[in-house]
């Protein structure tokens, strides 16, 4: 299983702070377009995405127990 | 080392930021500190909220005094983001950069600041009296993962 | 306004400093601290003594603020130098400077920090293992008054 | 009268903080002749002048009563 984490106003649009997936052997690319067309989480699409806290691209494979997380554009300092 | 990169949901205090970074072969501290502005583009906020995804916000906080070290080899650089309601003139920020020279110690503080507003996963949510939206740094609605060194 | 701009011949305490400048209308400042290095090109201090014009320091400190002003019209600036004996690591120097956005609270602190090195009249000593002497900074070596403004 | 204020290296060559002399009319430039002539502080000549804590020219006139402090090179921050 993977457990999927959404922050800011992502977090707002889908309602929960984190969901669980499996995703094992799934792209990133593929994951946001379940969330956006299953789940109407459309804001996954202009988001960076992190596996295990490190930020990667699309093609990005995940592997059973990875935590993804999706940042929206980032506003700090 | 991952004590001086930090999300705190406490005010924050300068001088203990600048503590860590104090040191005998320093001779010069730069400090930026953010705070809350009451008007932007003529739009008053009330308050803010701020966001954050603790632990990878923290690795990449480490991750930024790690590029300064490969920049400016003598700096020590600290930093502390803070998280929750924050008001008018409240600190979200501390930003310390101790360095031999002073010039240094500009550029790398320079340099923190705008790595994290690229790579660190913060947010702010603005409250106004009329609404409240999270808003996007400008910076990061390309979709891509951050550059790492030359921004 | 002159008492944003002062010589103490106590340690310095950087909050107070910044407390000057805080308002609802900044978001951003920054500050400068210069401290006591141990080496310096090699040679080990043990202490520093800073002498100053006190009567006129305070007041070109005041006039570098002013000078801030002109260039940075949001800018406020705070600044407070040290005098007497100083030990490695002490505080010899507080700028702090606010601006409602981040580019221009770096570029006004660098700036007063490089024009207090050109115009503000205060020495320092250096008192090494085996001697003493007071520094001149190189860039006043050569006579005449200190330009306004643009140096 | 005048007084004159040294400090820092020009200091411990006068001996001296400040002295008293009768300047009226003359020029800093003559002054500063005088210091080092008369009392042998010839730092004065490598030193900027302040009349009533403002930097002024060699060419600057002193009249009675007038504050004039020679700053060696400075070295704060």
């Amino acid at each position: 299983m993977n457990q999927i984490l959404f922050f800011a106003g992502l977090r707002e649009q889908a309602g929960e702070e984190s969901i669980e997936l499996d995703m094992n052997g799934r792209s990133i690319g593929e994951l946001k377009e379940t969330l956006s067309s299953r789940y109407a989480i459309d804001k996954v699409k202009e988001s960076m995405a992190a596996v295990n806290e490190e930020f990667v691209q699309d093609e990005e494979i995940v592997k059973d127990g990875d935590t993804i997380a999706f940042i929206p554009p980032v506003s700090g300092g | 080392m991952g004590e001086k990169y930090w999300i705190s949901d406490k005010p924050l205090v300068i001088q203990e930021v600048v503590d860590l970074v104090t040191r005998r072969n320093a001779g010069a501290i730069n400090t930026f500190i953010g705070t809350v502005r009451e008007f932007t583009k003529g739009k008053r906020t009330l308050y803010l909220e701020y966001e954050a995804y603790k632990a990878m916000a923290e690795k990449k906080l480490e991750e930024i005094g790690e590029e300064i070290k490969e920049k400016w080899p003598d700096a020590e650089t600290a930093i502390v983001h803070r998280v929750g309601r924050l008001d008018i003139t409240d600190i979200a920020v501390v930003i310390a950069v101790s360095t031999p020279h002073r010039a240094d110690s500009y550029e790398a503080s320079r340099y923190a600041i705008e790595r994290i507003k690229e790579i660190v996963p913060i947010w702010k949510k603005e409250h106004w009296e009329d609404g409240e939206q999270w808003i996007g740094d400008q910076k990061e609605t390309t979709y891509g993962i951050p550059a790492k060194g030359d921004a």
